[in-house]
């Protein structure tokens, strides 16, 4: 449509537009700016400027022992935070060699499940608010304000929970812990549907989605995209299936993938994740071993020198940690790969040719946490 | 109903404003609008005889007269437009190849 | 009893149809697909050939002598009132249609064929460039050659067959970026020119003479305001103001036919037709075989009733028809290239017509016209079909022995050329016998040779010459050894439906067209001449303009064997030549190199024109050229040169001092005036604006002053 | 007594019940306004699963005017940098649009501020759509890039489905053949049936196309807050916020009116003209009756005593409404103001039908992106609406010329234009593949790499 | 007397504001005023008891028109404008013809103040009341006797359609 000609020249021959996009804007989901270059109203390419939230959380660790700076990671992307702590943990019992205890696994896999599912949720409603759907936020807060529910009396937190520990978890599971898990997964087959009967068949939602930020699966990969977005352009990876951790060996379970890369197929990707991610609750929840939930770690952590990197599938995408031991009681180094900023690169390819509602929707399927982004 | 004196006057003002913009302004737009203006001195006129003699006709013709400002602003504005796009400006004196 | 029904009062559509899909392709078509192209354009002549076939079908409902439907669509041309023959007459020409007799058998001729070589155009030029403009150039060409065939009057007649010359000249060139071809059409384009000088003359000279240019009042409201030519011209011959033979009518027939040699390609004038071959073949069969060159023909035709009170005029169109029949024939005979075989055939025919018109023999000439179209235009379809075949191929030495490759072509060429040859019962026969006998009648059997005499036998020899050329093309296509190129030889194919199905067609009619008017001998009536009688009916016959002869049954007969036995005479020679011995006719060439080779290069009358014409025209400009060089500037200007040298030298200090002031004076003055001037055009328009406001303010002053007196002398 | 005072006098006389339409209507809407504000967050609220506004009085009730307080004593904030006239006039211009063009409709065969306008309609749709100039001189005064955008957005969107919309009026307006808004109805009174029975795709295209006049959603792309914060909107606050706010609720009821006029037998009720539904005529009493009454079982519930009183309070207004609308049904000789009593009941309930018709749109669909917005409206609902005036003029000559049967006829235009219909939509969604198809490619990413840390 | 109120309110505000409009440095203030003149002589319409021409004016000039202007002026961003000479090099002749056509037209009129069934006293034919239906009779007006230079403006309205869409169309 655009040719190179027409690329230089807008509506009226005059300089292109630039509109600020945030910080300070609705839907840019906290404090991202994207300053977009219009012509009339079609996106010709955009700049994003990060860093509004930038807290040093890298350069903390350096200062705080390990067990210490387990709650800071939950800062990051703060409506997965168990997910964040997962991953944490599970790179520093690699650096010291231990292995958390089965019945802690089998429990850590429930809680991040449920994390998987409140995260989506969280993505779903304000997705659906940034198109112009206002009702599915609603009904998405309140299925997870029964997950938060469960966090809450698990750990005692809901948001920023710092749930499990290195080398296993604090807490015992609360007595009717599994009575909850099952009847908030029973429900929730109910009310997904709810959501599918809002959004799927709507012409307006696939007039708004489909075709809208296309990512083919060779972009996603040389971007480095993971998660759902790197799922959705038909690419099978998921770390949970590739390199199990936790308990994800024992358990059933599909991975959704896509077809297009468009932000329909991203979001067909989220709900049907929601789904197997109920399923895996649901088998988890029948079998959790008995057994200790600690394993064998000393008050004081010291690993010995060296360095780690271990990732899992949190529900944005691929979370790494990377670890630089130099045997003292504190890391040398910690470097996290968040999945969010990661895939905010793809901003620029999704959102170029598009309109501006379409940059609304795409950093909406992009599903990014500021908190994460900046650090 | 009153005296058609008044409408006249009225529709002269009217014109001879428009009449004013038209060959003082610089800008290409209000020169236009300033035309807006006179037909619709113009239409005043027509309407006001309209009633005077009791016959629709005068009004049919403000009708056409509308119609064609219409089309005179639409076709004016596109003109402006291209002209904007090539020459960056809507200042009337910067528009003189009338000549020849 | 009046003509009526649909059909003929919307007579009007009949050229509009043409007309609507002509502009359509000629604006948009080149956006079309060439389904529609070809469905829109064959339909409109589809179309345009029903409601011909209607609006005929409902003449013949009515009594012959009531067959005439005039329709006056608008007042086209009204200068008012000009000296006519009975003082001051309301000259009008209008845009009206006329359908009678003559016009049913021209419309139907050229609709029906002009249908079918449509048809023949979609498989033709399917895999030509320009497509659209090819079928839109066609259509436009129909609608031309219908208001031709279909006009109430002459003027409108003129605009048909000026339509029709600038559709030939756009045809002939549709291979424009060929230079030939741009050529030919320019040549065709100029030399109708020369004959259409001498038809508007003649219009005018009718006109001033009747005071009209309509044909006939008949059948219309008010004849008086609506004069006719035929009505004028019988009044005039009652009152004795004209009389058989006045030099005015022998001048207006001899303009006209000046007209009618351009179009219809006699001698002189005919040079044009063979070169016009190069525009593509349907073109050749359409244009230059069936409609367009038979334009003369009708025209004479047409004006018969002022023809048959100028005998003078008549024997001109009897001579000239006779000799282009014969000399064409000859040329026809050494020709190589196929399409040039048929023109000048089609020249040689058109002068058959001539001669039967020059003889009085109106209907015969008509109906020749009409059997000739259908097997002409199938030779020429044939011939397109046989180039088809050959990817474009077109000489005849370069073909043979496609009897068998493409039957559904040859089958119906040969009908084709026994009908042109005169073979019974075919259409050719009986047209050119009738032709024959006409003007055999014609001759004085007291005297032992007169001028009839010597024309009948021209016409016989030309029979013979015909057959033998024909059957010389036929046998060299079709028949012998092939002598096609190798490479082509392969890729030889017969042609789509489209193009074969038009042929058996035009086969069919080829074959029973001549069935409409079975001599007199055969105990039949002369249908098509009854039928055309009214149309073609004199003003008094009595004067003697025709002498209609009797035939007797002997003498028809030998008259027709005459005529077959002269035929078949030429095919077996053409066998003997060409087919039995394929040597022969090269070793009899050889035996009078002189005659062939005038024969080849046509009597070297392109050359001949050249000398005379071309090149006199291009010497007088050289010789202008001289007269400038030498004597103007030689002479005149050096000597005025030196002249003025002295005289300058005279003037030099008048002209300083005196003119230059003055000439200086002016130019300040000028320039003086001038910088007010200049303001005012700024090229801003709001300053012409204040210009325009301007002047209304002074208008409005010095009216507003008048009006200011009057209401001061009402109050 | 002074001849100018005779003057004003007679004036008044002539036309005290104009002055008093015109001055309950200025008075009112903000106040109606507001509520339907209150009334679309309670529903949200319901729809939502959640409360809504609970605080200010029972239920929320006195929430409206808690904000209207508030608005109005808000800082007037003008941007530094905004054309500061016209930034004061346009949220006026287009609160005035709204309310004036309410002047031409009938709120009941009574109630009317221009009565027996010639033009009834025709003024109602051009004096509110002057409401545009508010926003795009709003838009524009405010010197920020989301305002102007917001402005040519929907002064686009207004103008395109200000075609559909008058389109789609024309329809109704050669059933009732005449222009003037009483006559309209009566018009209805006499076919003895709705307009929206005879002329459904009509009254279809008009619902859509008067959502998008109103900026609801799911057109709401001038205001919407997720791409362009509040589009001309965003610079205003305060009491200037309020009247746009105002402007844009009075213009839901007009369009409401209008529709309610056109299509929906205007104040008559409910099968107008059949004898053995009137019993129909009680229902008004009845229902207030029943609102009433649930006033007065809520308010045993309220936690605090004042909040009880104002059940109470509440339940008294409706009981006096209903015995209002209900004496004139029992006193034979008051039977006259039925009516007008009624009529005003069913023409309000009929909008407020409307409206939530378009709160429930809104709470359910997205939003459509501007050029889905500019396609619907250009590709689809004109060429409809076109269409839909041919079917519905042929329909009348048949049935006037031809003697066909009405329903008959209507059937059939019906059917014709839901075909049309289908095939526009099949065009579109050929237009749309096509589009996507050849969708822009991804260009060069930026050189500017943002993501250095 | 209500009439004359109205009349000379609509007038008043109409003069005030073409005045206004004419010398507004700012296109879209020149617009506006332009808009309210249009309004002002909507009024003056009505007054005139034309219903359709006031509506017609509203509708047609005010919100389509005028529309169109303001937009126009939006798109063709006239910053730089605001900072040039407003008026041309010949507004002082410019005003003078004017002036001058003000005059003669003034005097025109005035001159024939007094003259019974004459100009400015042409009286009022038809009483307000006896008028028919406007719209009605408009429309019997427009469809029957001028149905074809009613159809010419339709044709009309059509080529001034595709030229501005030609012209103002972005070449690629």
């Amino acid at each position: 449509m655009q040719d190179d000609a027409a690329q230089n020249q807008t509506l009226l021959g005059a300089d292109e537009l630039v509109l600020n996009m945030g910080p300070q804007h609705p839907s840019t989901h906290g404090v991202l700016r994207v300053k977009l270059k219009l012509d009339g109203e079609r996106v010709r390419g955009t700049e994003c400027v990060i860093g509004y939230l930038h807290r040093g959380v890298e350069k903390i660790a350096e200062n705080r022992s390990y067990q210490q700076f387990a709650p800071y990671v939950d800062r990051m992307d703060y409506v997965a935070a168990v997910s964040n702590g997962l991953g944490y943990c599970e790179a520093v019992e690699k650096l010291l060699n231990v292995e958390a205890p089965p019945r802690a696994k089998v429990i850590r896999t429930i809680m991040t499940e449920l994390q998987r599912i409140a995260s989506h949720l969280i993505w779903l409603g304000t997705h659906a608010l940034d198109i112009g759907a206002l009702t599915p936020l609603f009904y998405c807060l309140r299925e997870r304000e029964e997950i938060l529910k469960i966090f809450e009396k698990y750990c005692g937190a809901r948001l920023t929970t710092h749930a499990f520990r290195i080398g296993g978890l604090q807490y015992e599971a609360y007595d009717s812990f599994e009575k909850d898990v099952e009847r908030f997964c029973k429900d929730f087959e109910r009310r997904i549907q709810e959501y599918v009967d809002l959004l799927t068949g709507n012409s307006i939602w696939i007039g708004r989605t489909r075709n809208v930020g296309v990512l083919s699966a060779e972009e996603c990969i040389a971007l480095g995209a993971s998660g759902p977005v790197l799922r959705a352009s038909g690419v099978k990876w998921d770390l949970r299936k590739a390199q199990p951790y936790a308990a994800y060996d024992q358990y059933k379970f599909e991975i959704p993938v896509g077809t297009n890369g468009d932000t329909y197929d991203r979001y067909m990707v989220r709900m049907e994740e929601m789904r197997q991610s109920r399923l895996i609750c649901l088998q988890a929840i029948e079998n959790i071993p008995a057994g200790p939930i600690m394993g064998k770690v000393g008050k004081v952590l010291k690993p010995p020198a060296g360095e780690i990197y271990h990732s899992i599938e949190a529900p944005k995408g691929i979370l790494g940690y990377y670890i630089v031991s130099d045997g003292t009681t504190q890391p040398y180094r910690v470097r996290i790969r968040p999945p969010s900023f990661i895939n905010l690169q793809a901003l620029d390819k999704m959102a170029r040719g598009h309109l501006v509602a379409d940059v609304v929707a795409i950093i909406g399927t992009l599903d990014i946490v500021l908190g994460e982004v900046d650090r | 109903m009153m005296p058609i004196g008044y409408y006249l006057f009225l529709s002269m003002a009217l014109f001879l404003i428009g009449a004013i913009g038209v060959i003082t302004r610089r800008n290409v737009i209000v020169v236009l609008m300033s035309i807006e203006l006179i037909l619709n001195a113009v239409n005043i006129n027509l309407v006001a005889f309209s009633r005077i003699f009791g016959d629709v006709a005068g009004q049919v013709f403000a009708l056409f007269i509308i119609a064609d400002a219409a089309a005179e602003a639409v076709v004016g504005l596109g003109i402006i437009i291209a002209f904007f796009r090539n020459r960056e400006t809507v200042l009337e004196d910067e528009m003189d190849l009338l000549k020849w | 009893m009046t003509p009526s029904g649909y059909f003929l009062e919307h007579l009007w559509l009949i050229p509009l149809f043409p007309l609507v899909t002509a502009a359509l392709m000629l604006l948009i078509g080149r956006r079309l697909p060439r389904s529609a192209v070809s469905f829109f354009c064959v339909g409109s002549v589809f179309l345009s050939f029903v409601h011909a076939a209607g609006a005929v079908f409902q003449l013949l409902a009515v009594a012959p002598e009531n067959r005439v439907y005039q329709q006056i669509l608008f007042e086209w041309i009204t200068p008012g009132a000009m000296p006519g023959p009975g003082g001051l007459v309301n000259f009008v020409a209008d845009w009206g249609y006329l359908l009678d007799p003559l016009s049913c058998v021209m419309v139907l001729v050229v609709t029906g064929v002009g249908f079918l070589i449509h048809v023949y155009s979609i498989g033709y030029m399917g895999h030509e460039g320009g497509y659209y403009r090819f079928f839109g150039y066609m259509n436009l060409f129909m609608f031309s050659m219908l208001t031709l065939v279909l006009a109430n009057n002459l003027l409108l007649l003129f605009v048909g067959w000026e339509g029709v010359g600038l559709c030939s000249y756009l045809l002939i060139g549709f291979y424009f970026l060929k230079k030939s071809a741009a050529d030919a059409g320019k040549k065709a384009f100029i030399v109708n020119r020369i004959g259409d000088t001498g038809f508007l003359l003649g219009i005018f000279l009718i006109a001033t003479t009747f005071g009209t240019v309509r044909f006939t009042s008949q059948m219309l409201s008010d004849p008086v305001a609506y004069a006719g030519i035929l009505e004028t011209l019988r009044a005039m011959v009652d009152q004795g103001r004209l009389a058989y033979g006045a030099p005015i009518l022998t001048g207006i027939a001899l303009l006209l036919f000046v007209g009618a040699t351009g179009k219809s390609a006699q001698v002189p004038l005919y040079v044009w037709l063979p070169d016009a071959m190069e525009g593509p073949t349907p073109v050749s069969a359409l244009i230059h075989a069936a409609t367009m060159v038979t334009a003369g023909v009708y025209m004479v035709a047409r004006m018969s009733a002022i023809y048959q009170l100028a005998p003078v005029a008549m024997d001109v169109v009897a001579i000239v028809g006779a000799t282009t029949a014969i000399f064409a024939a000859s040329m026809a005979v050494a020709q190589n290239d196929i399409k040039k075989v048929l023109a000048y055939s089609t020249i040689s025919q058109l002068g058959y017509m001539f001669l039967a018109l020059g003889v009085g023999a109106f209907s015969a000439g008509i109906f020749h016209l009409m059997t000739h179209s259908f097997f002409k235009a199938l030779l020429f379809l044939g011939a397109g079909s046989v180039i088809h075949a050959l990817s474009g191929e077109q000489d005849l030495r370069k073909m043979g022995g496609l009897w068998n490759t493409i039957p559904a072509t040859s089958r119906p060429f040969l009908i084709a050329t026994l009908a042109i040859a005169g073979i019974p019962p075919l259409a050719g026969f009986f047209s050119k016998d009738e032709i024959l006998g006409h003007v055999f009648n014609r001759h004085n059997e007291s005297l032992i040779m007169d001028r009839y005499l010597f024309l009948w036998a021209i016409g016989v020899v030309t029979a013979g010459i015909t057959a033998f050329y024909m059957f010389r093309l036929f046998f060299q296509v079709f028949r012998g050894r092939s002598r096609v190129a190798t490479e082509l030889e392969e890729h030889i194919h017969e042609s789509p439906k489209s193009m074969t199905v038009p042929l058996m067609i035009l086969a069919f009619l080829s074959i029973c067209g001549g069935w409409f008017a079975l001599p007199v001998l055969w105990g039949e009536n002369n249908t098509f001449g009854t039928f055309l009688e009214p149309a073609l009916r004199g003003v008094k016959d009595e004067i003697g303009g025709v002498e209609v002869g009797h035939h007797t049954l002997f003498k028809e007969y030998l008259l027709m064997m005459a005529s077959v036995g002269i035929a078949t005479l030429g095919i077996w020679l053409a066998y003997r030549l060409y087919l039995q011995y394929p040597k022969l006719h090269s070793k009899v060439a050889a035996a009078w190199p002189r005659l062939h080779n005038l024969l080849i290069n046509k009597y070297y009358v392109d050359e001949i024109y050249d000398a005379l014409f071309v090149n006199r025209v291009k010497d007088l400009s050289t010789a202008f050229g001289v007269v400038d060089a030498k004597l103007i500037d030689g002479v005149g200007v050096d000597g005025a040169g030196w002249l003025a040298r002295v005289i300058s030298r005279i003037s030099m200090w008048w002209d300083k001092w005196v003119i230059d002031g003055l000439v200086n004076l002016a130019g300040k003055i000028t320039n003086g005036l001038s910088v007010p001037v200049r303001m005012f055009q700024t090229g801003v328009f709001s300053s012409y604006a204040v210009l325009i406001l301007l002047g209304l303010a002074i208008l409005l002053g010095y009216y507003g002053h008048h009006m200011h007196m009057i209401v001061r002398n009402l109050r | 007594m002074s001849p100018t005072l005779q003057a004003v006098l007679a004036f008044v006389q002539t036309w005290w019940v104009e002055l008093v339409s015109g001055v309950v209507i200025v008075a009112v809407v903000p106040l109606v306004a507001g509520y339907i504000v209150l009334m679309e967050r309670k529903l949200m609220a319901d729809m939502q699963a959640r409360l809504g506004p609970m605080r200010v009085g029972p239920h929320g009730l006195l929430q409206p005017i808690a904000d209207a307080v508030k608005l109005l004593i808000k800082e007037d904030i003008i941007p530094d940098n905004a054309d500061k006239v016209v930034f004061w006039i346009a949220p006026v211009v287009s609160m005035t649009a709204a309310l004036t063009s309410m002047g031409a409709i009938a709120f009941g065969p009574a109630f009317q501020v221009a009565r027996d306008i010639n033009v009834g309609l025709l003024f109602v749709i051009g004096v509110s759509s002057l409401g545009i100039f508010g926003i795009v001189l709003g838009g524009w005064a405010s010197n920020s890039h989301y305002s102007i955008m917001g402005a040519l957005r929907s002064t686009a969107q207004l103008v395109s489905y200000e075609t559909a919309a008058g389109l789609a009026l024309v329809s109704g307006l050669l059933l009732a053949g005449t222009l003037k808004i009483r006559a309209i109805v009566d018009a209805q009174q006499h076919f003895g049936v709705w307009f929206v029975f005879l002329a459904p795709v009509a009254f279809f295209i008009y619902v859509v196309a008067s959502i998008a006049e109103t900026n609801r959603a799911p057109f709401d792309l001038p205001e919407a807050e997720s791409e362009l914060v509040a589009g001309y909107m965003t610079e205003y606050s305060g009491f200037r916020w309020a009247l746009y706010f105002l402007g844009e609720y009075a213009n839901m009821i007009v369009v409401g009116a209008v529709a309610t006029t056109l299509f929906l037998g205007g104040w008559l009720r409910p099968f107008p003209n059949v004898r053995w539904m009137n019993w129909l005529d009680a229902l008004p009493a009845l229902f207030t009756a029943a609102v009433g009454a649930y006033c007065v079982y809520r308010a045993g519930k309220q936690p605090v005593r004042v909040q009880t009183w104002f059940m109470w309070g509440v339940a008294l207004a409706c009981f006096v409404v209903a015995l209002i609308l209900a004496v004139p049904l029992l006193v034979a000789p008051l039977k006259f103001l039925v009516p007008g009593l009624h009529g005003a009941f069913w023409f309000l309930l009929k909008i407020s039908a409307y409206i939530y018709l378009f709160m429930w749109l809104r709470f359910t669909l997205p939003r459509y992106r501007f050029d889905q917005l500019m396609h619907l409206g250009w590709y689809i609902l004109i060429p409809l609406a076109i269409v839909n005036v041919l079917a519905v003029g042929v329909a009348m000559i048949l049935e006037m010329e031809y003697g066909w049967n009405r329903w008959l006829a209507m059937l059939l235009t019906t059917v014709i234009t839901l075909a049309t219909a289908l095939f526009l939509l099949r065009l579109n969604d050929k237009r749309a593949a096509a589009a996507s198809s050849a969708a822009p490619p991804p260009e060069e990413p930026s050189t500017e790499d943002s993501y250095a840390g | 007397m209500l009439d004359k109120v109205i009349f000379f309110f609509f007038a008043g505000v109409a003069i005030l504001s073409a005045g206004l409009m004419v010398t507004r440095r700012n296109a879209i203030h020149s617009a506006v005023f332009l808009i309210t003149t249009l309004l002002a002589t909507a009024g003056i319409f009505l007054q005139l008891r034309a219903e359709f021409i006031f509506i017609a004016q509203i509708i047609l000039y005010v919100g389509g028109i005028m529309v169109l202007f303001v937009f126009v002026i939006m798109l063709v961003r006239l910053d730089v404008a605001l900072h040039q000479i407003q008026f041309s090099r010949q507004k002082w002749v410019a005003l003078l013809v004017t002036l001058a056509l003000a005059l003669e037209v003034g005097v025109m009129l005035w001159s024939s103040r007094k003259v019974p069934g004459q100009g400015f006293l042409l009286p009022n034919a038809v009483p307000a009341g006896k008028l028919p239906p406007n719209t009605e009779a408009l429309a019997g007006r427009l469809f029957d006797a001028y149905l074809l230079p009613f159809e010419i403006a339709s044709v009309l309205l059509l080529v001034a359609m595709v030229g501005a869409v030609v012209m103002a169309k972005k070449r690629t």
